[in-house]
């Protein structure tokens, strides 16, 4: 992706970033890189395995990136609404990062694959159905050609009708099974780009909230308040499901509430980071059938 | 389960339900005594983890009462809490905990007769629900014997703590 | 050159009188006795008894028969998993080691479990004692006797892992909860086939068929397993379940089998990764301040993934858990030196304040402080960090770097 | 220690108290040093182990307070008086802030001695200088009792003490009487800003105070605990005094929670402060990778 390459070397070139965060070839497939120099920019590429997020290492708190000076970050589409997320909630300055565009049509589950999977029903993410910024808007610099819609079908809202279609008690079953593999290692809150916060409530001690021990109990305590303060916030990129060592299904629970504000409040997110969050908004004539 | 008393813990905002609360006592109004009120102040200040300690503590139900919109001592607290909420149940509803377990009601402070019946119906339908063990179970009781994360076995039938092992397929669970 | 040449090596404080051949290249324990037990499974101790014979079959009879008698058996199992949603469909189903309780579960030789056997013997949480207040007094009741339980089929990775962990379980202080898992638990190993290009078990003393911490071991042979038993345990999990285990249908040509099976392996291990461990530890010793960690730190998330799936991570922290009024527990629970709380004081000085200091600790832990105190590097080359981190840190390629750099420092 | 046994019918009979189970202590008297600082004496319940408990100068313990956790403090009294132990506690987390809740007769936990000692009796016939800041008066106050209790086989003893403000100085009665005494010279300061008009001690930070106190390095020996600042800082002061560097003493306050050497959190590089530690000189802290 040469025209990637020019674009980091130019603007390291004219000083105007320090370090362009983009993906790189490693043993196991691509991951996230932070170029630094003018000449190592041949080593960044794009192609189905670029799935991080990289807008994750947008958070000031994360020194180690933030002394490495003004970054330029790589951004597909749904990366975009990451950032805007951190925009809109005054984390980072528009000004304070580049954002390199690159259109995207899809992209695969895994970055771990020799070379770049063609994309099919089966091996494209399922984030990507029906994405709609496969041409993203917040950017400063647009690279890539047009991409076709990605394939595959919207098996994720497939798999949440088929568990809103049990009973409660079912579902509960069905969580309790998953969610009692939990080691709350917190890697889902890590690898999400709207977990950014200083200390998050799951360490505060006084009082003690949630029950930091991966007993069932304290992990139902854990998912519940991380979907929560991800509802109308998450950008359904599946970082958090993906980071999973035991192969939770979190994506499920963010994707649930994508639709739940979608259907009381209307929202779908955005990568415009005008248009505010539902939840922390409100509006008088908010639906409220379920208070009797 | 008709002779099962649930345990019901309503968290009220202070300035309408709390006192609406206090009117149906002074009106002498018959109420179930199955709930223990929580004073806050506001729908605002009520946040969805108060919901999940109360289960995890015991609770059967939840009651989370406040003013009617455009009622609300601090402007717009009921507003936020029905956003909030909005969402939460639904949040509850998909990971299992039956949403019919947690009433959302306004209460003016002048609506003692209303406060009386939310707590009586919301003490019914619990009733009927039976006691929430599946949530009170989900870690072994107090003392280690019986917490099978120090045993190793697999409990037979409750969703219990139901990893033996961390990584254990529940045994009757699903 | 930043680093701090003119400090004295870390190795020569007067807490711990390690000598300086601990630098040098043999890992040698505190007593200074050149590490025996680390010796490359090359030169393998006599079997106990004849190799016998374990049909596929029958380990699943063994496996049920365990589970009626109320011996948890555990083995590697298909995950139960509902699988993963964000996902394309793609890798192969997961595996993890669980309590079994029939054939179909099993799963051996499969992928590599996702999480390593450490949670068997350090479980993720686990109750220390339990308080109850009656009055002005408090009554604590001690946590639960581990139980006998049988491991058939775990990675040499994995069996390794608990030998090297037990140094600092027992180091002055015993750790009486671990100690009693480890006595009442017999572990059967299985010979590995080498996951993928991730595995390094070679070069850490160790390799696809290592019998560091296992009463025996499976070999995969034509309808079975090839059984042997390395220890009393092991000999008399044979003999007390003597109906599942036959002998060999032809003894030279198994045994011969089972070798070759154990050499392609060893063969397709090797070339992964080789690196000299003095030399490695050396420039660890005097490079603390080099730049090399600052090329690490950006890329990690800071979750700790890498010690959750790692056999050797023991790290853990400790909490009280009030069940209700006046009683509750105190708990264990697995930690991590990634997250930035781990070392953060109450004054809210953080003697590790970003994630190239932290990154930095869980290498110099396991490949320079570990060894030099009790003998044996933290790592037994399974590669899970590698494959679990959502960031592609690389454990081989971060091992290779700082080898080439001291290779160069060495010249 | 009464341990009532739980017994199960099928379960294996439960475990002896394992290392982690702490020694129940009984609260006998609390003294307020400051407004968020206090002292606690603790009384072993069992009367066996009250006989038999011995530590020596430098050792730290882990106080339980239960449904809160444990935390780790030295302990404050000297090895010299028997039959209780002490330990000043500055409110900062959970468990120092509900020791605040805790009255005199209420049961609280106790695992220890753990860590190396100060080499009190090597020190036979030295001076003695101390320099403590802040709370880091409370390991020091251990070596200086000792030293007082069997003050003629020592030397002059020299006290350099400093907190941010009048009222932060801890063991306030203590000081008065170290004042009284010939035998002993006492500086205390207090950070500038933090004096009463009727102060008449120093005024400055413990660094400079040090320096101008200027105590002798001849046949001395100095005990410096405080802040990690104050080491920082007031160790080079020392060493410019003349003070040889495997002369100076002092503890390491790293994050702790088991104690025994397990848990791997208080290491700096190959050295674990809870066991090979807390007392280095700082001979050995030149050697120490500086991450504390």
């Amino acid at each position: 992706m040469t025209e990637l390459q020019d674009t980091a070397r130019r603007l390291l070139d004219e000083g105007e970033v320090k370090v362009v965060i983009g993906w790189e070839e490693g043993r196991r497939g691509v991951r996230p890189v932070f170029v630094t120099s003018a000449a190592d920019c041949d080593r960044l590429v794009f192609d189905t395995r670029c799935v991080h997020n990289l807008a994750t290492f947008l958070n000031p708190r994360r020194s180690q990136v933030a002394s490495l000076g003004k970054a330029a970050l790589v951004v597909k589409g749904c990366d975009a609404k990451a950032v805007a997320g951190l925009l809109r909630e005054a984390q980072i300055e528009r000004d304070g990062v580049v954002l390199i565009g690159v259109r995207c049509g899809g992209v695969v589950g895994s970055p771990v694959a020799p070379d770049a999977p063609a994309l099919t029903a089966e091996t494209v993410a399922s984030r990507c159905f029906a994405c709609d910024v496969r041409e993203p808007g917040l950017v400063d610099v647009l690279v890539g050609d047009a991409q076709p819609e990605p394939p595959g079908s919207g098996t994720l809202d497939e798999r949440i009708a088929a568990l809103d279609a049990l009973g409660p008690d079912e579902r509960f079953a069905f969580w309790t099974n998953e969610l009692s593999r939990c080691t709350q290692c917190y890697a889902c809150r890590q690898a999400c780009p709207l977990c950014y916060c200083e200390r998050c409530i799951v360490e505060k001690t006084e009082p003690q909230w949630i029950e930091t021990s991966p007993h069932p109990r304290g992990n139902f305590a854990w998912h519940l308040t991380r979907a929560q303060h991800l509802a109308g916030r998450c950008v359904g990129c599946g970082e958090c499901e993906r980071a999973c060592p035991v192969g939770i299904p979190l994506a499920l629970i963010n994707r649930k509430l994508q639709q739940v504000v979608l259907e009381l409040y209307d929202y779908t997110v955005s990568d415009d980071p005008a248009v505010p969050a539902p939840i922390g908004a409100y509006a008088t004539d908010d639906t409220q059938d379920f208070i009797k | 389960m008709a002779d099962f008393e649930p345990r019901i813990t309503a968290f009220v905002c202070n300035w309408c339900t709390y006192t609406g609360a206090d009117l149906a006592g002074t009106s002498r109004l018959h109420m179930a005594s199955n709930v223990r009120i929580i004073r806050l102040p506001c729908t605002g200040r009520i946040d969805h983890m108060f919901i999940v300690k109360a289960f995890e503590r015991g609770a059967d139900g939840v009651i989370v009462s406040g003013c009617h919109p455009a009622d609300c001592h601090y402007t717009a607290g009921n507003y936020h809490a029905r956003r909030r909420f909005g969402v939460f149940r639904e949040l509850l509803s998909f990971l299992g905990i039956d949403p019919k377990r947690v009433t959302f009601s306004w209460v003016s402070a002048s609506e003692g007769g209303k406060w009386a019946d939310v707590v009586n119906s919301t003490v019914e339908r619990v009733r009927t629900m039976g006691p929430f063990d599946s949530y009170h179970g989900l870690v072994g009781a107090a003392s280690p014997a019986d917490d099978p994360f120090a045993s190793f076995e697999t409990p037979a039938g409750a969703t219990g703590d139901s990893a033996a092992a961390p990584a254990s397929h529940t045994g009757g669970a699903s | 050159m930043s680093d701090t040449k003119k400090k004295k090596s870390a190795s020569s404080k007067a807490a711990t009188p390690v000598t300086d051949a601990a630098v040098a290249g043999t890992a040698s324990t505190a007593d200074g006795s050149v590490v025996a037990a680390q010796v490359a499974d090359a030169s393998e101790p006599l079997a106990l008894g004849e190799a016998r014979f374990l049909t596929s079959e029958a380990l699943g009879w063994l496996v049920e028969g365990l589970a009626a008698a109320g011996t948890p058996a555990v083995a590697p199992a298909w995950a139960g998993d509902a699988g993963r949603a964000a996902g394309g469909v793609g890798d192969a189903p997961e595996t993890e080691y669980r309590v079994v309780s029939g054939a179909a579960e099993l799963a051996l030789g499969e992928r590599l479990p996702r999480l390593s056997l450490k949670q068997f013997f350090l479980p993720p949480t686990e109750v220390l004692f339990s308080y109850k207040r009656n009055g002005a007094d408090i009554e604590l009741t001690p946590a639960q006797a581990a139980r006998d339980t049988v491991v058939l089929g775990a990675r040499p990775c994995d069996v390794a892992a608990l030998p090297i962990v037990d140094k600092v379980m027992n180091w002055d202080y015993a750790d009486e909860l671990w100690n009693a898992r480890r006595a009442a638990t017999t572990v059967f190993s299985l010979s590995c086939k080498v996951e993928d290009d991730s595995c390094f078990c070679s070069a850490v003393f160790l390799g696809p068929a290592a019998l560091k911490g296992s009463d025996g071991r499976l070999t995969p042979v034509d309808g079975g397993y090839l059984v042997e038993a390395f220890t009393d345990k092991g000999a008399a999990f044979v003999a007390a379940h003597a109906d599942a285990f036959a002998d060999l249908p032809d003894a030279s040509a198994n045994s011969a089998q089972a070798e070759q099976f154990r050499a392609a392996a060893r063969e397709r291990v090797a070339g992964n990764l080789q690196v000299d461990h003095g030399r490695l530890r050396d420039w660890l010793d005097h490079h603390f301040d080099d730049p090399f960690w600052a090329s690490l730190g950006p890329r990690c998330n800071g979750c700790g993934v890498c010690a959750s799936v790692c056999p050797t991570c023991h790290c853990f922290d400790i909490v009280d858990e009030p069940e209700s009024v006046g009683s509750g527990v105190r708990r264990r629970n697995w930690d991590t030196c990634q997250t930035c709380v781990f070392t953060l004081h109450a004054s809210g000085h953080n003697p590790r304040g970003d994630q190239n200091a932290r990154y930095r600790q869980r290498i110099e832990h396991k490949f320079l402080a570990y060894p030099l105190k009790f003998g044996d590097v933290l790592c037994t080359g399974c590669g899970r960090c590698s494959r679990a981190c959502p960031t592609g840190q690389d454990m081989a390629e971060i091992l290779t770097a700082i080898d080439a750099r001291a290779a160069e420092d060495a010249s | 220690m009464t341990v009532t046994q739980q017994t199960q019918s099928d379960s294996p009979a439960p475990q002896a108290a394992s290392i982690y189970q702490p020694d129940l202590v009984v609260v006998e008297s609390i003294v307020d040093e400051t407004p968020d600082t206090r002292t606690f004496r603790l009384r072993f319940k069992d009367e066996a182990k009250a006989a038999s408990f011995e530590f020596r100068a430098g050792q730290f313990g882990e106080y339980s307070v239960f449904g809160a956790g444990e935390s780790t403090f030295c302990i404050a009294s000297p090895p010299t008086r028997k039959g209780y132990i002490e330990c000043t506690v500055k409110a900062a987390g959970k468990v120092t802030g509900q020791l605040r809740e805790v009255d005199v007769g209420d049961v609280l936990g106790f695992r220890g001695p753990y860590g190396n000692v100060f080499p009190v009796d090597d020190w036979k016939g030295k001076n003695m200088v101390f320099i403590a800041g802040g709370i880091g008066l409370a390991p020091v106050r251990c070596v200086i009792w000792n030293v007082l209790d069997l003050r003629d086989q020592y030397g002059d003893v020299t006290i350099v003490y400093g907190a941010r403000s009048v009222s932060d100085l801890v063991y306030k009665r203590e000081l008065e009487e170290w004042a009284a005494r010939a035998d002993v010279k006492l500086v205390t300061t207090v950070d500038p800003g933090g004096e009463t008009p009727d102060w008449t001690g120093e005024v400055g930070y413990v660094t400079p105070v040090v320096e101008k106190t200027a105590p002798s390095p001849d046949n001395a020996v100095a005990v410096l605990c405080g802040p990690p600042i104050v080491v920082k800082l007031t160790l080079p002061v020392l060493e410019r005094l003349g003070f040889a560097d495997d002369a100076i003493f002092t503890t390491l306050e790293n994050r702790m929670k088991c104690g025994v050497g397990k848990c791997g959190r208080c290491n700096i590089g190959s050295v674990y402060v809870c066991k090979d530690g807390p007392v280095f000189t700082a001979a050995q802290i030149a050697t120490l990778p500086q991450e504390f």
